[in-house]
């Protein structure tokens, strides 16, 4: 365990890629809404928006860094708010 | 048993629960007295030092894991078998529309009758759709085991068979406010004639015919008159609560003919004697059964209430749920009582000002159309406005209100 | 900061005795005065006295000594969670006085009542928020601490199954309570903004609140059991003399629970007009709940077997704990089934199922825990006779106050009814006149509880002869818990290896 | 632990961090699982109300907000490398974006108020149904998105005030650390924010 925590410092030219690909990808999702893909649209917002949550958490928060407990911890909580809606939806589609 | 061949709601639900509680019941019973058992073997009085340190048995703990395992999916079966009995209804049932307000139920049939009680056919199944006006009731009937909530927007049901008649308490379950715990009604279930009575005519003469063949059938008329002319004995006419002198072997008394008083009349004529009558009266007692007394005190009754009970108003402040909050006999309730309130002095507060006001005929309608605006002292701010409310309408409600100062 | 913790639960019990007390009598008050006491009850029991309980004042004291930390991981942070309690508690009290009267809907504040109901609601409502704030830094400490500070030696499998139960625990409040936060501030805005969220009229949908409060409200009732729970697998070994048995089934069963508890709520709804598929899934998972609670209650009583039992007041507290959840628990086994809840939903069967499991099953268990730790915080000793003597009477009039609740519930008593029909008379009065003999066994528990603290015999380290860390270190423990590194080497249970037995 | 364990632990002080963030997803989440049933119910009163947002304004904050996380990033790494400088006017440029942010937010709201939409308002109640909660939703998010930007911005105004100070240094970043993650998650859920309620057309 080194001093600082593995204190993992990321080179600014990553961080400037992955702001980059965010700019990209939030284009995409405004071009893409213009499309009607009918029922489509909504997911592929969603996608491309959990793309970014994905870049973003990942390299701006130093995740890909972290060691496993908080990949763990991270996951937990993701599948937690996943079964809140899923449940949820039991109720409301098929009233 | 299928769903489909459930002819009452109460059997699924019975079976389920007798089968948990059967089940719980060996399960405590054997908890406790392993657990009484134990300490009283292993008392360290008897064991000084404990006789194992064992710490874990995988068997026993798989054991212990699968069969409740299975009990309780038993158990889920059983709930959710008694649960779609509930939810399938019987083709051909009756079915009587439902709303709840703050606090009262009312019931639509499909030719339009509208009653504050439910009013149904016994050994016919009957659905009943709910949705409320304000805020969340439920329907329950704990005689048939069903509830379900009534939700503003949302349309639900309910079926259930009373299959004998008899008058079933309805509750509503979901707290809703003051009134809550006085939202209460019945299921009258009557016998299939009566009920085709009720639904064709109207409630009042199908009562009062009843009622009249009774007092054909025994005789009564031949010497009580119904239309306050004397005869034989003292007319009929208005003799509920009737301030009466009466001979009790031989001395006077005077009593108000409440309903212990007429029943004696009835069972035991000779008992009392009203002055200036003979005592010739028979006693009816052994042939006359209860079900026929009670129906004739009710007509009594029927026929001694104010004449505002065949006001259009009336029956206009019981469906629009006025009866919920305000009483017809003086006893305040959430909001002032009925009874003398035309043309009282009310203190209310307007703006958060004292004001002391006649209710007449002006302050009345804009207590009716405008309720937040001035309200009556002592009373929270609830009554919602009317807006669908006809003028017409209105004035009846105001000569309703006229009828009862 | 700790000892502040204890106080305030103090000072809460005697906030709460008009309360409840009250509540049963049924005659002499106007019912808009009864809605706005079981309200407040409710929530003051739920809210303030049962989910912060076990956690704050025992969790605080207790869980890092049993890890061999020297304190929590983020000491500043309770601090900062105590102060927001208090003032959190304080709104809720100050909602009593202004504004439009106290709150009357029920400590679940359904919409479209809560929108619209005239009294204070928003201000109860933002109390109740900020206590919810409050369980969260809790619970995120804990978390910390439990993966952060364990001393070395005290690997996964030696911790102490009472810091086992709060490690689940924690995570419910971590995961949970933010869902009922963001349910608070929608009636907030329902009530401030007329958002609509939930108004028919303007297309929302009042079933949805009740979606969102329970998905808080259900884990909830893990976040105030599972506590009592780790107490009570903590006591018996103790009183037993032997290792408790199958240490690691409670374990894996308190994860278990606080997992599967997140996956029930909608239980709470089953007439609500949900879709039947909805009540099909969590009818189900509802009874998947109760299995690793079973397998928890068949551990303890076999824990017991060939011991060498010494029946002091913890252990009676313990044992009384048993019997009573599992009353409230089987219970609840009615409620889970589809076809009994809709019988039993919403009627006096629930109180009764919910007292059972929130006083007989955590309201023992912090009994036993207060008799079981107290002692060694305050390094005197309670006259034990009495102790036991006032856990029988309570014992006693407890079963007479909620066992004739649930009857009475069965024929048909809906709940939050200030008046009822004559049938329901006899079993009200029973339940009644036992709500005097709990109350008089609680005083007597309390003064002598009290008394013994204050004047009883001086203990030492052990009065019980326990083998985890809490009772290695001084009476009562230092500021720091520790001096110096400690190192563990035998599970929390082995009382051989500890030298105590 | 080490011996200093109690204030230097990194991991713990991340560790609660990252829990904290969790409740913040689930605040969130909360409100993402109303708008979903919504939308469900009423999918074209939700096109309706999207095509009312003005994407240029959503849109422009997006990049800010991207930007902005983008700047922290590069503070942190900043300070990890012991350039004082470089990490402070990064954070300058973070505290900035997010006023920017809040200006905009404020002109579009006071345009949608005026033409009659808010909350409560009998504009609302005459639209279709759905409406009424599309734009309740969506000042409800907004709003409290908005807040914590607000806050975001407070917490790293502090810990600039920290790192001028040499209370954060290279030696010790959590604060500073903690403060970023702090930021990313408003970024984060900005992110959802965006195209489910200003690109649903
Ligand atoms: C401490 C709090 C607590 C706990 C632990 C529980 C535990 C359980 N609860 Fe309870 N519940 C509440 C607090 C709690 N509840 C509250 C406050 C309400 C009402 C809220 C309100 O509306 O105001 C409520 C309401 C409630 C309802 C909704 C009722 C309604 O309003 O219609 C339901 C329905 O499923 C339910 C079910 C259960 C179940 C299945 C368990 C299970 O976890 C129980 C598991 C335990 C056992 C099963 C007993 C022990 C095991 C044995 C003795 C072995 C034998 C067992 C088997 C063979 C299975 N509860
Ligand atoms: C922890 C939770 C808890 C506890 C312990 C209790 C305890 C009690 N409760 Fe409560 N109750 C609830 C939680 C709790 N309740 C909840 C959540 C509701 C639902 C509210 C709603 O519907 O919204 C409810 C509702 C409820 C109702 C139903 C109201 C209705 O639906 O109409 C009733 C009715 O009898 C009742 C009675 C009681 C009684 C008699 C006690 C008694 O057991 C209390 C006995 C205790 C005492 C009498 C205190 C005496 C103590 C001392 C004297 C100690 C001295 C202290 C010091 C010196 C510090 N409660
Ligand atoms: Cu209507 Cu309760
Ligand atoms: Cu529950």
């Amino acid at each position: 365990m080194s001093e600082h925590g593995q204190g993992h410092i990321i080179n600014y030219s990553t961080l400037v890629t992955v702001w980059l690909a965010l700019l990209v990808l939030t284009a995409t999702t405004v071009a893409v809404s213009r499309l009607d893909l009918g029922a489509l649209n909504i997911w592929a917002a969603l996608g491309i928006a959990c793309c970014k949550m994905s870049l973003v958490v990942a390299f701006f928060m130093h995740m890909k860094y972290e060691n496993r407990l908080f990949q763990w911890f991270l996951f937990i909580a993701l599948v937690t708010l996943t079964i809140f809606i899923g449940l949820t939806f039991f109720d409301v589609l098929y009233r | 048993m299928k769903p489909a061949d459930m002819l009452n709601t109460q059997q699924g639900v019975d079976s389920a629960f007798m089968f948990i509680f059967w089940v719980s019941l060996l399960f405590l019973a054997g908890i406790t007295v392993a657990m009484i058992y134990f300490v009283i073997r292993y008392h360290h009085s008897r064991e000084p030092r404990p006789t194992s340190d064992k710490d874990n048995n995988l068997l026993l703990e798989i054991t212990w894991t699968v069969i409740p395992t299975i009990l309780v999916g038993a158990m889920f079966w059983y709930g959710w078998a008694g649960y779609l009995a509930l939810r399938n209804v019987p083709e051909g049932a009756m079915e009587v529309a439902a709303t709840a307000r703050m606090w009262s139920w009312n019931f639509a049939y499909p030719n339009g009758k509208t009653s504050p009680k439910l009013i149904v056919p016994a050994g016919k199944p009957v659905k009943v759709s709910l949705t409320s006006l304000d805020v969340l009731h439920s329907f329950y009937v704990p005689a048939f085991r069903i509830k379900r909530d009534a939700v503003p927007g949302m349309d639900n049901y309910v079926w259930f068979n009373a299959e004998r008649t008899g008058s079933y308490d309805i509750f509503c379950a979901e707290y809703c406010g003051v009134g809550h715990a006085d939202m209460l009604s019945t299921v009258e279930a009557l016998p299939d004639h009566e009920f085709e009575e009720w639904y064709q005519g109207k409630t009042a003469t199908s009562q009062q015919d009843r009622a009249k063949e009774l007092l054909g059938k025994y005789g009564c008329l031949g010497c009580h008159s119904l239309d306050g002319s004397k005869m034989v004995g003292p007319s009929l006419q208005g003799v509920w609560q009737r301030e009466v002198v009466v001979l009790t072997e031989g001395a006077e008394r005077k009593i108000t003919s409440d309903e212990a008083y007429l029943r004696r009349s009835i069972l035991q004529p000779g008992a009392e004697i009203v002055k200036g009558y003979p005592p010739v009266m028979p006693s009816f007692e052994g042939q006359i059964s209860e079900d026929e007394l009670h129906e004739l005190m009710e007509y009594f009754q029927s026929q001694a209430e104010p004449k505002s009970g065949q006001l259009p108003g009336a029956a206009l402040a019981a469906s629009q749920g006025c009866l919920g909050c305000h009483s017809e006999d003086g006893t305040p309730r959430v909001g002032p009582s009925f009874k003398g309130l035309y043309g009282s002095r009310q203190v209310v507060l307007k703006n958060g000002q004292k004001l002391t006001l006649t209710a007449d005929r002006e302050f009345l309608t804009r207590a009716i159309r405008e309720p937040a605006s001035e309200v009556a002292e002592g009373f929270q701010p609830l009554m919602p406005p009317y807006p669908a409310l006809t003028n017409e309408q209105l004035e009846q409600l105001l000569d309703y209100l006229e009828s009862l100062r | 900061w700790s000892v502040l913790s204890f106080f305030m639960v103090g000072v809460l019990l005697g906030l709460l005795i008009r309360l409840e007390l009250i509540a049963p009598g049924f005659n002499m008050m106007s019912p808009q005065m009864y809605n706005s006491l079981f309200t407040l009850h409710g929530v003051v029991m739920i809210f303030l006295f049962i989910i912060p309980g076990i956690p704050a004042a025992f969790g605080n004291l207790v869980m890092p000594i049993q890890i061999g930390a020297e304190d929590v991981a983020f000491p500043r942070l309770n601090l900062l969670s105590w102060y927001l309690y208090i003032t959190g508690a304080a709104l809720a009290v100050f909602s009593l006085f202004t504004g439009g009267g106290p709150p009357d809907t029920g400590w679940t504040f359904y919409v479209p009542f809560s929108a619209r109901t005239t009294t204070n609601v928003s201000l109860a409502v933002f109390g109740v928020f900020v206590l919810g704030f409050s369980g969260i830094l809790t619970g995120l400490n804990f978390l910390t601490t439990i993966h952060r500070m364990r001393a070395k030696g005290m690997t996964w499998t030696r911790m102490p199954l009472f810091t086992w139960s709060l490690y689940a625990t924690a995570w419910v409040q971590v995961l949970a309570t933010p869902i009922l936060a963001i349910t608070l501030v929608l009636i907030m805005a329902e009530r401030i903004l007329s958002a609509g969220m939930f108004d028919p009229a303007q297309g929302g949908d009042p079933v949805m609140y009740q979606h969102l409060f329970w998905i808080y409200s259900h884990p909830a009732v893990y976040i105030m059991i599972l506590p009592g729970m780790g107490v009570v697998s903590d006591i018996i070994p103790v009183f037993a003399r032997k290792p408790v048995f199958g240490y690691k089934a409670i374990a894996i069963s308190s994860v278990a629970i606080a997992a599967a508890g997140s996956l029930v709520w909608a239980h709470h709804m089953f007439v609500s007009g949900m879709s039947d598929l909805a009540v099909l899934i969590f009818s189900a998972l509802t009874f998947l709940v109760a299995i690793p609670s079973a397998i928890k209650v068949f551990n303890w009583v076999t824990t017991l077997h060939r011991g060498s039992i010494t029946l002091d007041p913890p252990l009676s507290f313990a044992l009384c704990f048993i019997f009573l959840f599992s009353i409230g628990g089987l219970g609840g086994l009615f409620l889970g089934a589809a076809a009994t809840d809709v019988h039993v939903t919403d009627t006096h069967f629930v109180v009764g199922h919910f007292h059972y499991v929130m006083f007989g099953g955590t309201g023992f268990a912090f009994f036993a825990a207060m008799h079981y730790w107290l002692p060694k915080y305050f390094g005197r000793m309670y006259n034990k006779n009495i102790a036991n003597l006032s856990c029988v009477i309570m014992f006693i009039g407890f079963n007479l106050v909620y066992l004739s609740m649930q009857i009475v519930g069965y024929e048909g008593m809906p709940r939050r009814y200030y008046d009822y029909l004559p049938q329901f008379a006899t079993l009200n009065l029973i339940s009644t006149v036992g709500s005097w003999i709990l109350a008089t066994g609680l005083i007597v528990m309390f003064v002598n509880l009290f008394r013994g603290l204050r004047h009883g015999e001086p203990v030492g380290r052990n009065p019980w002869g326990g083998a985890s860390l809490e009772w290695m270190v001084a009476t009562p423990p230092p500021l720091e818990n520790f001096d110096g590194e400690v190192e563990v080497t035998h599970g929390p249970y082995d009382f051989k290896k500890a030298g105590v037995l | 632990m080490s011996e200093a364990g109690h204030h230097k632990d990194y991991e713990g002080a991340k560790l609660g961090m990252w829990l904290f963030l969790f409740t913040e997803l689930l605040l969130f989440g909360g409100l993402f699982i109303l708008y979903g049933v919504y939308l469900n119910r009423y999918p074209e009163a939700f096109k309706a109300g999207g095509d009312k947002l003005n994407v240029f304004f959503g849109g422009g904050n997006t990049v800010v907000l991207l930007t902005s996380s983008l700047s922290v990033a590069v503070g942190i790494s900043a300070l990890q490398k012991g350039n004082k400088k470089l990490c402070l006017g990064m954070l300058w440029v973070t505290i900035g974006s997010a006023l920017l942010f809040l200006v905009n937010k404020f002109f579009e709201w006071s345009a949608k108020i005026s033409h009659g939409i808010y909350p409560g308002s009998a504009h609302l109640k005459e639209m279709i149904p759905g409406e009424s909660v599309f734009f309740g939703l969506y000042y409800i998010t907004t709003g409290l998105h908005g807040i914590h930007v607000l806050l975001g911005a407070g917490i790293l105004t502090w810990v600039a005030t920290l790192v001028r100070s040499d209370k954060v240094h290279q030696g010790d970043f959590v604060t500073l650390e903690n403060a970023g993650l702090y930021w990313h998650l408003v970024d984060l859920v900005w992110i959802f924010i965006f195209p489910l309620y200003y690109l649903i057309l």
